[in-house]
């Protein structure tokens, strides 16, 4: 039989966690013997570009789509024209907010990452002190939701004040100034650092360290579990939690090709029928929620290890 | 405003008996300022206008009649170009009044000054290159259809009339930049005639286009002069405006000297209104040609432009061009040059063969060139004097890449001295420079690279008379020190008077030389066409 | 003999000169017209209605900018602002019609429209009336109006538009997607305008000469300010498309576009110095670029390599174009 | 009567003509000045030391580019491709220092510059010798060099570079911090080289007149290839100190960098049109740029009104520094 054809229209190539979810996406053992052919379609942050693609796979009449959306409501009026083309869509790391236009998803709560990820840095601060926060680009899923998650955690912890909140565009780069100028403005009063992303984290410690402070001193606190980010957990200078990319990218084309043939027997590892944590209900349920991972010092070095493959 | 102008440089008695207050010179000058008569069409007094803080004009007035050629005279530099372009609208004045047909007028921009009916050729010729010929004729006037569109084809039958009843041969739907310079020229000519304004104003139309051009000008421009036009003539030809002119207004370092009409003044006491002191006739140079071959140049061919060119050109010696225009010249001098490609022909200096292929191997074979058009090709407008005095030169004046600041003063200086360059600074970007002095800065370019050979096409454009001399002066000098010059000029006294030997060409070939007496006018112009 | 030399010259200098003429009047269509060749026998469905009628619906919105910056381009300016002013015009039109009453398109058009072409006219007169170089005038618009656009979303997308507007970014007529037929009329308009009319003579005038431009009396500043007027009004329609396509207002919308619009316009061969070139070569730049990312996409060229080819074919598109040029 | 109207209004004429002078030369410092005594008087800690340094270490990036582009932009050009050829020289350079051997930094320097000035040449000589528009040379450059970087590190940064490395980025030589002191010297090195030496006339002849600059000899191709090879090796020099801030080889760096360094040179007041400027207004410019975004970090102001009020000075700034043109 002729390859089963899926499209993968993922936000952008550029963002490692992007990249770690494509290859883990054609790690696929089925996408590796060939009986699954898979395109990845790099979207470049923009969410017209996605909705290009879109008609760009229907008109190639593929048999799923897989969508990562760069924007929460942009996202569902493409899969709408898709449904309508009768293409399986499924949903996989970022939501859209209309998700029962999918024929199913599989994702990280990002809510839950903001509160866990605010969780670690405030209960590392005692719960009182000065927090900053470097947030993602605005108006993206991932920035609206961790920061929700990250709103509603400073709820529960009333002494804990907000001192500067200002977008890095998740960039490291573009963190690692702001910190820097932000640790002059209030010299000796920062306690606590959350950064959206891990790129924005890092940029954030190393601005930290430049600045002749010790790390240890200031909490700082990232999400998705990039490769520098493990390392800065392994020193001991950062908290981050992983999000499972091959969990996500391989589970999405288990659940795209179980909707074509329901006797489909999943591949990926993070499946319960394959040992692992996420029940599979033989591919019949709807959402999928992957558990984050918070990195400890325990699991840094496997994560590291398996980061090695990716 | 009756009192007698400042003599300026120039040793004061001698030029105060010269001098002679305006009043008595023009009679209408009583009535400056009062309510003018009716045939008074435009009257300016005391324009004064600086840039960024160098004065360019003190006092500039003029009071033009209607039906008369009215001609502005002074040396490069003197604010004629920027007091025009005051009238026009182009610049504002600092202060001083214009009125005109009898009304007191302050033109924000030449939109209204053309409103009022007075046009403009501007010295400093610039078209729009990428449109049609016709397009810059109707340029903000465009002949409409249905109030919005502009009608093409109207615009190039009328271009089309309007050339022919002026007698030139232009077609109106090339675009610009396929033209010479000369053609360019005519072009504006043409356009400033056919919006048949009651004032117009030339500065510098004939600079570059030859004597058969010029003819054809004067006669349009006698029939304006019974239309009632009056027109402001701009020109350092003085043959020119003592044959079209009737009245004069001569200003000197930005200030008034003097008006009249032209039938009271000779040549003599004009010239030496315009520079400010005595100038002798210039003696006839004797040839100092040493027979000796310092360049010979053989088979010499662009196509469509010229064809088989040879010639040899002693040391010593002064070899002149003469051609009517677009006989080629200047493409065959560019191609010498090695700034325009050739299609055959050799070169041989001091009897070795030489090939140039670049303006690098040219100027390192001891050949310098001051081209046609000193805008498009000779400066660079948004460098300072010093600059582009320099520019070919680079190598002279540096040690180990670094250019040595003071040498580069010195030699400037010199030579800003020597060409009489009217700047406020070395360092003022030459674009802020008149016309005149502009081309002088490229003489003086050619000069700092010591050539050995000069070819200057048209070197005299636009500069004043007093230059002039100095310029002939400085090539007989260079000449007589056992260098050649290729004199291109359209100017037929200008090359009777300096070469030693003249080559005529016709439409792309060398259609005969004359020298010694065999050289007249009428032998140039019959051998030319 | 001279006359047989001189047309012997002549006759080879004009056919010379007649490849020049032709490759610099259709040198940019023929590099498209190979790509086109080139992508079809690529990818069968490339020729078939749906995809073509997908890759002119994706080329709309930046066509749309690029014909507006054509004009500004040939007054010898330059405008990097749109890609904000256009998401911002997106989020203020949005933010209308998220009611359902049928008037929504009208409505829509005229808020779009008409903040563009506001911050069309501030930057035409930052650069007409007070002579600040565009790059900076715009540069600094296209930070403000950013700032102003997530001031004004709060930095949230604005969701649940009107079906009725959203039929201006996703409907048909006729089967023709009604971005295209927008983005035609455009076109029309502009080609005509730039072709025929005595406005279009003046901007190519202002950007070939300003000074000549003023010693013919043309208001070259009103001229410059109307260019960048038209930009912002296109920008803003741009903008109601784009919206009513992605359906939700997105404030981080139209990043980086302006250079895909400029791109369009050089590309076409317009020089960036002004005067020269026109809105048919802008189409058509406009195409090789849309047809580019389609056609990669559609072979599944993956994105890497997709980014070093567009990268190649660009250049490689005007390096044809331009060939003429290749003699000193 | 006439007489007194005459002096007054020449009086005046004079006076404006002085501020006129000065603004002209002086404009764009003034207007750093004043931003400048704003701040410091708007937060204590602007005028500290640290602060002072970081501002100076933030603008150094920038900085080192914006001198190659003052070279490209004042032979007429424009390079976009700065930001993907920094990226690219980042993610090599940063590929090779990953061992832990003292040469690490020499090593660095030589890949980062050389692949650099690699990326120029090739953008130099499309543009010098084929001809080809320097905007669509360099902009399928920026999508080229792009896709070979995240070729080259399959899209995910480059960790564990070297200390010694590192050293490039975050060290210190005298309480100063060493991209500091690169920038120092690179600024110097440009400056004596435009101003003093025979190659720096050349590029101001270049781009004030190419066919002038010709008729007098000058190699002008080549004088337009080097200035694009030294964009490209700056690029270089700049990734290197770049990635070795960053502590891994990003290959998502220097998104946008062109649009902010060809920024400080406009801003600095060189014309995109060529022929004249000074890398001595470029580092003004350069300056204003990064104390803005420090000073208003500092006050914490929200980003939206950040870049509202980012864009507005840039264009203030520069108004005042053009103000003297407002008079026909
Ligand atoms: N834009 C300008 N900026 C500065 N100085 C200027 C400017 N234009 C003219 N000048 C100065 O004003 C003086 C008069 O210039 P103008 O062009 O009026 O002389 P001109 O009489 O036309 O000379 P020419 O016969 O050579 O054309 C000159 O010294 C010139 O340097
Ligand atoms: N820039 C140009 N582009 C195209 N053709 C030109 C150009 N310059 C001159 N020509 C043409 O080349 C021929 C020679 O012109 P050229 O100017 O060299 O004549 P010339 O002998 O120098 O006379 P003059 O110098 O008085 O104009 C003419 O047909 C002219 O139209
Ligand atoms: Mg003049
Ligand atoms: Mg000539």
């Amino acid at each position: 039989a002729d390859p089963v054809r899926i499209a993968a229209v993922v936000q952008s190539l550029d963002t490692e966690f992007n990249v770690l979810w494509a290859n883990a996406a054609n790690e696929h053992p089925l996408v590796k013997d060939g009986s699954v052919k898979l395109t990845v379609l790099d979207g470049r942050m923009d969410a017209l570009t996605q909705s290009n693609q879109f008609d760009t796979a229907i008109s190639e009449k593929y048999d799923a789509i897989i969508f990562v959306p760069v924007d929460i409501d942009a996202g569902n009026d493409p899969v709408q024209r898709a449904k309508d083309a009768g293409i399986t869509v499924i949903g996989s790391n970022t939501l859209i907010s209309n998700t029962d236009l999918y024929n199913a998803y599989i994702a990280s709560n990002d809510v839950e990452a903001g509160k866990m990820l605010a969780k670690s840095v405030f209960d590392k601060m005692g719960g009182k002190g000065n927090v900053v926060i470097g947030e993602g680009m605005i108006g993206q899923s991932a920035q609206v939701q961790r920061l929700q998650g990250i709103e509603e955690t400073l709820k529960d912890y009333p002494d804990i004040k907000v001192l500067e909140q200002k977008t890095a565009n998740w960039s490291r780069a573009e963190a690692l100034s702001l910190m820097e100028n932000w640790l002059t403005a209030h010299a000796g009063e920062i306690n606590g650092v959350i950064g959206e992303n891990d790129e924005i984290a890092i940029g954030a410690l190393e601005a930290i360290k430049a600045h002749g402070l010790d790390p240890k001193t200031i909490p700082v606190a990232g999400v998705d579990g990039v490769t520098d980010a493990l390392l800065a957990v392994k020193r001991g200078e950062m908290m981050s939690t992983l999000q499972d990319a091959d969990a996500q990218a391989q589970g999405a084309i288990d659940l795209a090709l179980v909707a074509k043939q329901p006797d489909y027997k999943p591949q990926a590892k993070v499946w319960d029928v394959n040992g692992g944590k996420l029940a599979w209900e033989g591919g019949k349920s709807q959402h999928y929620s992957v558990p984050w991972i918070p990195v400890t010092l325990d699991n840094v070095d496997g994560l590291l290890e398996m980061r090695k493959t990716q | 405003m009756a009192e007698p102008a400042s003599p300026g440089e120039g040793k004061p008695e001698q030029a105060h008996h010269v001098l002679v207050p305006p009043a008595s010179v023009s009679p209408s000058a009583p009535e400056q300022g009062a309510v003018a008569d009716t045939d008074l069409l435009l009257a300016a007094t005391s324009i004064s206008k600086a840039f960024a803080g160098v004065p360019a004009l003190v006092d500039g007035r003029i009071r033009l009649k209607r039906g008369s050629v009215h001609a502005l005279c002074g040396g490069n530099g003197a604010g004629k170009s920027t007091f025009l372009n005051i009238l026009m609208g182009l610049h504002r004045a600092d202060a001083g009044t214009v009125m005109v047909k009898g009304r007191v007028v302050h033109y924000a921009s030449a939109a209204e000054a053309l409103a009022d009916g007075i046009a403009i050729i501007t010295q400093e010729l610039s078209p729009v290159l990428d449109m049609t010929v016709a397009e810059n004729i109707y340029l903000g006037r465009e002949p409409r259809r249905l109030g919005w569109f502009a009608d093409k084809a109207k615009m190039e039958a009328d271009a089309a009339a309007l050339f022919a009843r002026l007698g030139f041969d232009i077609d109106a739907r090339v675009t610009m930049r396929s033209l010479s310079v000369a053609k360019i020229q005519l072009v504006e000519i043409a356009k400033a005639i056919s919006r048949e304004s009651d004032i117009l104003i030339m500065d510098e139309p004939t600079s570059a286009i030859g004597e058969k051009e010029a003819a054809t000008l004067f006669q349009a421009i006698r029939s304006l002069q019974d239309q009632g036009v009056g027109i402001i003539y701009v020109s350092h030809r003085l043959t020119d405006i003592f044959s079209i002119a009737d009245s004069y207004t001569v200003f000197r370092d930005g200030r008034f000297i003097e008006a009249g009409d032209l039938a009271d003044i000779d040549r003599q006491r004009l010239i030496s209104l315009i520079v400010g002191r005595d100038l002798r006739d210039q003696e006839a140079r004797d040839s100092t040609s040493t027979g000796e071959p310092m360049i010979s140049v053989s088979g010499f061919a662009r196509h469509g432009q010229f064809e088989d060119i040879s010639l040899d050109l002693a040391k010593g010696e002064i070899l002149g061009l003469y051609g009517l225009m677009g006989a080629g010249r200047s493409e065959f001098a560019n191609a010498l040059y090695g700034n325009a490609p050739k299609d055959a022909g050799t070169v041989t200096i001091e009897g070795r063969p030489v090939e140039i292929r670049s303006p690098s191997d040219a100027l390192s074979n001891g050949i310098a060139i001051v081209t046609e058009d000193r805008k498009e090709t000779g400066l660079v407008l948004t460098s300072s004097v010093s600059e582009n005095v320099v520019l070919a030169a680079l190598d002279q004046f540096s040690r180990l890449g670094l250019v040595d600041g003071k040498k580069v003063a010195s030699n400037v200086d010199g030579q800003i001295a020597r060409f009489r360059i009217r700047t406020a600074s070395r360092d003022l970007p030459v674009q802020s420079l008149s016309g005149g002095n502009q081309q002088k800065v490229v003489l003086a370019r050619c000069v700092e690279t010591e050539p050995k050979i000069l070819i200057c096409d048209e070197p005299t454009r636009g500069i004043d008379e007093g230059a002039k001399r100095e310029v002939y002066a400085f090539l007989s000098a260079f000449a007589a020190a056992g260098n050649s010059v290729l004199m291109i000029s359209s100017e037929i006294p200008e090359i009777l008077a300096n070469a030693d030997r003249i080559l005529v060409f016709r439409r792309g070939r060398i259609a005969g030389e004359l020298k010694g007496a065999a050289a007249t006018q009428e032998a140039l112009v019959h051998l030319a066409s | 003999m001279s006359t047989e030399l001189t047309t012997t010259a002549g006759a080879a200098g004009a056919r010379s000169q007649a490849i020049g003429r032709f490759l610099s009047r259709y040198g940019i269509l023929l590099s498209f017209l190979i790509l086109f060749v080139i992508l079809s026998f690529a990818h069968p469905n490339f020729l078939s209605t749906a995809n073509l009628m997908n890759v002119l619906r994706q080329v709309s919105i930046n066509g749309i900018l690029a014909i507006g910056m054509t004009f500004v381009i040939l007054t010898g300016g330059i405008d990097l602002s749109i890609g904000s002013v256009l998401a911002l015009t997106g989020v203020v039109a949005g933010s209308l019609v998220t009611g359902g009453d049928p008037y929504n398109p009208a409505i829509a058009f005229f808020a779009a429209v008409g903040v563009g072409a506001l911050f069309g006219a501030v930057n035409g007169t930052l650069i007409a009336r007070f002579s600040v170089p565009a790059f900076v005038v715009t540069l600094g618009m296209l930070s403000m109006a950013r700032g102003a656009t997530l001031l004004y979303s709060n930095g949230r997308p604005i969701p649940n538009l009107s079906p009725e507007f959203r039929w201006l970014g996703q409907g048909f007529i006729a089967g023709i997607p009604v971005p295209v037929i927008i983005f035609a009329i455009v076109f029309i308009a502009a080609w005509i305008t730039l072709r025929y009319t005595v406005y279009g003579r003046w901007i190519y005038a202002v950007g070939g000469n300003v000074k000549s431009a003023k010693t013919s009396g043309i208001p070259t500043r009103t001229v410059i300010f109307s260019a960048y007027l038209l930009m912002g009004a296109l920008a803003g329609l741009a903008g109601m498309i784009l919206t009513a396509r992605t359906t939700s207002a997105l404030p981080q919308a139209g990043l980086g576009y302006e250079l895909d619009a400029i791109a369009a316009v050089v590309i076409g061969g317009t020089s960036l110095t002004g005067g020269v070139g026109s809105v048919v070569y802008t189409l058509i730049g406009a195409l090789i670029i849309g047809v580019i990312s389609n056609g990669l996409d559609l072979m599944g060229v993956s994105s890497y390599y997709q980014q070093i080819i567009k990268g190649a074919i660009i250049v490689v598109a005007v390096l044809i174009d331009r060939s003429r040029n290749l003699n000193p």
